[in-house]
């Protein structure tokens, strides 16, 4: 890691000490006010996230499996600061990662990227491919001149399997598959410790999505990542995480090594969840 | 229908109502002079001055003059001619007789053209006549009400002497054929003027409903497309262009204006025209804030109705 | 931009709306230095000269020559036009901006305010303006200019509103950017597109807006030429020579038409699926 | 005389073609899975068959149904064979229903159009076909309105919409892409089971093999608008003929997942 992206760490995060995680969320709640049914009295509420805990260790890939409305995104927004919980606290090396001011989190924005899930909509259509890797870099100020940007951007682009000169077109010229890549190395610009992926592939063609899942496997082990995937799809959390977190109507329902909970669920949600995949007969 | 829906729509009219009253009231004191020194005149004596400064109360602080002509406003009383001391409200009365009819008339006749021409444009889209109605929508948008009418008297009134190039019978609608003669150009033109800009609307909606999946729904159930456009389309493509006629009822209004002045019809319109000329800042005060107190309530009457004819918005306030 | 304005001539309207309205804004800048005859010059002897070759629109009472009364009717009303576009560009946006980007109430009571203030016709504002201030060039303007603002501000809203509700601009905030980098990184170059169609569109309505002040005695001061002021004087030739009043007409009908059109036509080349062909 | 006979199918947008020289047959009661990428020509195929293209789409070749000719016919000729010969259960059930209409009157259009039932009778059937399809509360569903049902519940409706004039064939076109993966088996098991009561044909169209796998009984693999292979589910899952079947099948199996495999 480049030194300038340390030096301004606080004392308290040099200095934690083994057990503390790399990334620790305590009990966080959102919920979103329903539309007002009746004049007075209190809005109903339909509750996201109620009451998450996960601690990510440094290197570990967890995956997060749930079906529509289990709040996968909003917990995913949460854990990144994007958005702001109803309680609970988020945790990155111990020090506590408040929302606010975008200026106020830009030392934990090197620290965290993420990849969204659709690619035709993930790139701005009329940013050059180029810039928009860059974009990160300039925005947490770590971009140095243009030579170096330019030479993160070759080395980032070159990393997810596309050449350095696609940097010049637009996004609309480029496939699904391409555009997640361009995305990847958009996140991976600022050598981010953590890897966030928002369904990373599932808007992606079963072809395709094999080869995003080994590219996100490779860049993990090559660029030490810590890997976050949110999925509703139980193979890519098998392709990807040796961790997996089952959320349902918001609630953690299990959580566990990948290879013990897919074989032996605790939880009945998750036993349903594991019956209804579809399977090859052969 | 929520009342809470209905609660919180007519609350934001009232203080729409209130904002606009205000925004005149405020408007047409930004004075270079006062009031009194226009209505006056330049040669008014100090002591007339003061005297007109107390018959028309723009002595008192200004917060009371509002609150006043305000509460009148509610009672029905929108205050008396700066001029001739004639009552605002009976002269709008008068003028409403020959305005009202020529702007529902042509509201209607508006809506009877654009819908059906819209639709055959966004039906017939590929084909040559498609095209034609959509250009022929484009040019009338292009025209304005004015010279339209213009047009129109030149042809029908003039050449063709069919029917009144201008004015309307003093004595009003004592004799209906006469009075009715003598607005169905304005009428004409008037809906000629809105039917352009709503024939854009009629075609964008159809087309989109034209690519609706419920649309290939219906088709796969045995109905024809035309069916399907009938049974499904049409009800679909009426959201949109509801919710339109709400913007137009402003354009509506500003067309009665030039109208009422292309045919010289004696109209609300001419009259404002012709206060404003004589700086009868009151009649103007209270005919302007009639005009567009009237846009807001007809466009809030339509958004009701809009939200009551979509049952996705009859659930959510 | 040579892709955009590529695909601008490509299509029919865009192609139709570039030459009308080139051809109106060329005649009007020609007419700054050179108009067939000076349109104040009186002429007793051509009074209601008829079309020839001497007067193409023929004269009018005092014998001016039409045509050349056209063209410099063309420069007040398509200043007047440009000048209310741009009022209603700066403050269309930046109420947009104001209802779209700013937090909580105040976003809400902006965002209603345009509702109702959009319901405000610009007539009606013209008028109130008139009444305290006169018929000047800077009424017409401003009442313009704040009517069709409205307007603006309305499609600029709802424009901005879904930019930032993009991924990539949510993908921007991950990335670390701020409010105005993303302001102005991808707000406002994805916005602009729209903007022109609209100022496009908004000159077209301005021209109109223009043409009907002036008719009703409300736009420029009379000593200056509008179409709309022409074709109010002329009037009174409804039943005797109304062929007088086919040409100030036909000038208001082209113009409009013109920026109309251009307006699609940009709206057109403005939409990425379109370029992709 | 096969139920459903397609000869060289081609479908062509101005000058690209999208389906080209397709061959499908599908005797009564038998189940055929449509698999292909996106891309692939799978839903126009699909569409064609049902006379349901958009305007704009130039069709040659054969589609015979219970031994008529469909191709080249006018829509009035056609459209009665809709609904009450062919069902199609479409992809979107967001977008799939009337959203001013209630589900009732929705279910029950293809009897009043098809059986010439009153619009009571119509929704009464349809109460009935509600409760056949796993809905909850039939009596409300039927007075409710598409936006006041979720996704699977529309899916139901949609299904219902498909069988209610009994028709000989089904079409399904990706019919469970848009629902979650419980809901998903719900549907899949609820068209199965339907298909096998009424002793109607489906076409099932998926891009996800091992949904196909799970529904079709014979299998054709479409790529590039051209149906590369074609044979019985088992014999193309194990040894797949063409190397592009091949190429999916692994891709499917390393991202599908398997109890009985120990995770990698």
């Amino acid at each position: 890691m480049t030194a300038d992206t340390t030096g301004d760490m606080t004392a308290d995060m040099a200095a934690a000490g083994p057990d503390v995680p790399l990334l620790e969320a305590v009990g966080l709640r959102r919920g979103y006010p329903l539309p007002r049914t009746s004049l007075t009295g209190r809005r109903a509420r339909r509750e996201a996230v109620r009451d998450v805990s996960l601690r990510v260790e440094e290197g570990a890939a967890l995956g997060i499996v749930g079906e529509s409305g289990a709040g996968k995104s909003t917990l995913v927004r949460l854990l990144l600061a994007l958005d702001r919980p109803d309680a609970g606290t988020v945790r990155y090396r111990g020090r506590e990662v408040r929302p606010g001011r975008p200026s106020s989190l830009r030392w934990f924005r090197r620290e965290a990227q993420i990849v969204l899930q659709d690619p035709m909509s993930s790139l701005d259509p009329r940013m050059t491919v180029a810039r928009a890797v860059a974009e990160p870099l300039r925005a947490l100020g770590v971009a140095g001149d243009r030579a170096a940007t330019a030479a993160r951007v070759a080395e980032v682009l070159t990393a997810v399997g596309l050449e350095p000169e696609m940097g010049r077109r637009y996004p609309h010229e480029f496939s699904g598959g391409q555009r997640q890549r361009i995305a990847i190395a958009r996140a991976l610009a600022p050598r981010p410790r953590i890897l966030v992926g928002d369904e990373p592939v599932s808007a992606l063609d079963v072809s395709v999505r094999a080869q995003v899942l080994d590219l996100l496997a490779r860049l993990a082990a090559t660029e030490g990542l810590t890997l976050i995937v949110v999925s509703h799809d139980l193979g890519v959390v098998r392709h990807l995480c040796d961790q997996v977190l089952i959320l349902h109507e918001g609630a953690v329902a299990e959580h566990g090594p990948t290879a013990r909970v897919l074989t032996d669920p605790a939880h009945p949600y998750t036993r349903r969840l594991l019956d209804a995949v579809p399977r090859l007969p052969v | 229908m929520t009342p809470v829906f209905l609660v919180r729509r007519l609350g934001l009219l009232a203080a729409a109502l209130f904002g606009v009253s205000l925004l005149i009231f405020v408007l047409l004191r930004l004075l270079p002079g006062d009031v009194a020194t226009i209505v006056g005149g330049v040669q008014a004596t100090p002591e007339q001055l003061a005297v007109l400064r107390e018959r028309l109360g723009t002595d008192r602080p200004l917060p009371v003059q509002y609150a006043e002509w305000a509460g009148g406003v509610l009672t029905g009383d929108f205050g008396r001619s700066m001029l001739n001391g004639v009552s605002v409200t009976d002269e709008l009365a008068r003028k409403l007789v020959v305005t009202l009819p020529l702007t529902l008339t042509a509201a209607v006749l508006a809506v009877a053209i654009a819908v059906p021409l819209g639709a055959y444009a966004a039906l017939r889209q590929r084909a040559p006549d498609g095209a034609a109605v959509s250009a022929l929508g484009q040019l009338g948008v292009a025209v304005p009400t004015f010279w339209m009418g213009i047009m129109l008297s030149v042809v029908f009134a003039v050449q063709l002497r069919l029917l009144p190039a201008q004015g309307f019978p003093a004595d009003g609608w004592a004799e209906p054929g006469r009075a009715a003669a003598s607005l169905v150009l304005p009428v004409l033109t008037l809906a000629l003027a809105q039917a352009a800009v709503l024939l854009r609307f009629v075609r964008s909606a159809t087309l989109e409903v034209l690519q609706a999946d419920f649309l290939r729904t219906a088709r796969a159930k045995g109905l024809t497309t035309g069916a399907a456009l009938l049974r499904h389309g049409l009800r679909n493509a009426a959201m949109p262009v509801v919710s339109v006629l709400g913007i137009q009822i402003a354009s509506l209004i500003v067309g009665a204006v030039v109208v009422e002045q292309a045919f010289s019809l004696p109209g609300v319109g001419k009259m404002l025209l012709a206060d404003v000329g004589n700086r009868d800042l009151v009649k103007v005060q209270g005919t302007v804030l009639l005009l567009s107190g009237l846009v807001l309530v007809l466009g809030t009457v339509i958004d009701i109705v809009h939200r009551l004819a979509d049952p996705r918005l009859r659930d959510t306030p | 931009m040579t892709g955009a304005f590529r695909s601008l001539v490509r299509s029919r309207s865009g192609l139709l709306g570039l030459a009308l309205s080139a051809v109106v804004v060329a005649a009007t800048l020609v007419s700054l230095v050179w108009t067939p005859y000076d349109p104040g010059a009186v002429d007793p002897r051509a009074s209601w000269a008829p079309v020839s070759g001497a007067h193409w629109f023929g004269a009018d009472r005092l014998g001016r020559d039409l045509f050349s009364l056209v063209l410099a009717g063309a420069r007040t009303t398509l200043l007047v036009s440009l000048a209310a576009t741009v009022v209603a560009a700066v403050t269309g946006t930046l109420l947009a901006a104001a209802a779209a980007v700013t937090p909580g109430w105040v976003r809400a009571a902006v965002g209603y305010g345009i509702d109702v203030l959009i319901a405000f016709p610009t007539l009606l504002l013209a008028m109130v303006l008139v009444a305290v201030h006169g018929a000047s060039t800077l009424t017409a303007v401003l009442a313009i200019g704040l009517g069709e603002g409205f307007f603006v501000a309305r499609v600029m809203r709802a424009e901005m509103t879904r930019v930032l509700a993009a991924d990539y601009v949510l993908a921007a905030r991950a990335g670390g950017a701020g409010t105005w980098r993303i302001l102005y990184a991808h707000v406002l170059p994805n916005a602009l597109p729209t903007l022109t169609v609209l100022l496009s569109l908004v000159m077209a309505i301005a021209v109109l807006a223009e043409a009907a002040l002036s008719y009703l005695g409300y736009g420029v001061p009379s000593s200056t030429p509008t179409w709309g002021r022409m074709l109010h004087d002329l009037q009174t030739q409804l039943t005797i020579r109304p062929q007088v009043l086919v040409w100030p007409g036909l000038a208001i009908v082209a113009t409009v038409l013109g920026f109309n059109l251009l307006g699609d036509g940009l709206r057109d080349a403005g939409d990425p699926k379109a370029r992709r062909t | 005389m096969r139920l459903l006979e397609v000869e060289d199918l081609t479908v062509r947008f101005g000058d690209s073609t999208v389906v080209a020289g397709v061959r499908l047959s599908l005797g009564a009661g038998e189940r055929l899975g449509l698999i292909g990428e996106s891309g692939s020509g799978k839903t126009l195929t699909a569409l064609a068959v049902a006379g349901l293209l958009p305007p704009g789409a130039a069709v040659t070749g054969s589609v015979r149904f219970e031994g008529s000719e469909l191709l080249g016919r006018r829509e009035r000729a056609i459209a009665p064979l809709r609904g009450a010969g062919i069902g199609f259960v479409f992809q979107e059930p967001l977008t799939a229903l009337n959203p001013l209409m209630r589900i009732g009157a929705q279910i029950g259009e293809p009897l009043r159009i098809h059986r010439g039932l009153s619009r009571r009778a119509a929704r009464g059937a349809a109460a009935e076909l509600a409760a056949r399809v796993g809905l909850p509360d039939p009596e409300r569903i039927v007075r409710a309105y598409p936006h006041q049902l979720s996704g699977g519940q529309r899916q139901r409706v949609g299904i219902a919409i498909a069988i209610a004039a009994r028709p000989a064939l089904i079409v399904a076109d990706e019919p469970t892409t848009a629902l979650d993966v419980t809901v998903q088996a719900e549907i899949l098991r609820l068209l199965t089971a339907l298909v096998e009561e009424e002793g109607s044909a489906l076409l099932f169209i998926s891009h996800d093999l091992a949904v196909v796998a799970q529904v079709s009984r014979r299998l054709a693999v479409m790529r590039a608008g051209r149906v590369v292979e074609e044979g019985p589910t088992l014999d193309v899952l194990r040894d797949p003929r063409e190397p592009y079947t091949r190429q999916l099948v692994a891709a499917a199996r390393a991202t599908s997942w398997n109890p009985q495999e120990t995770p990698s």
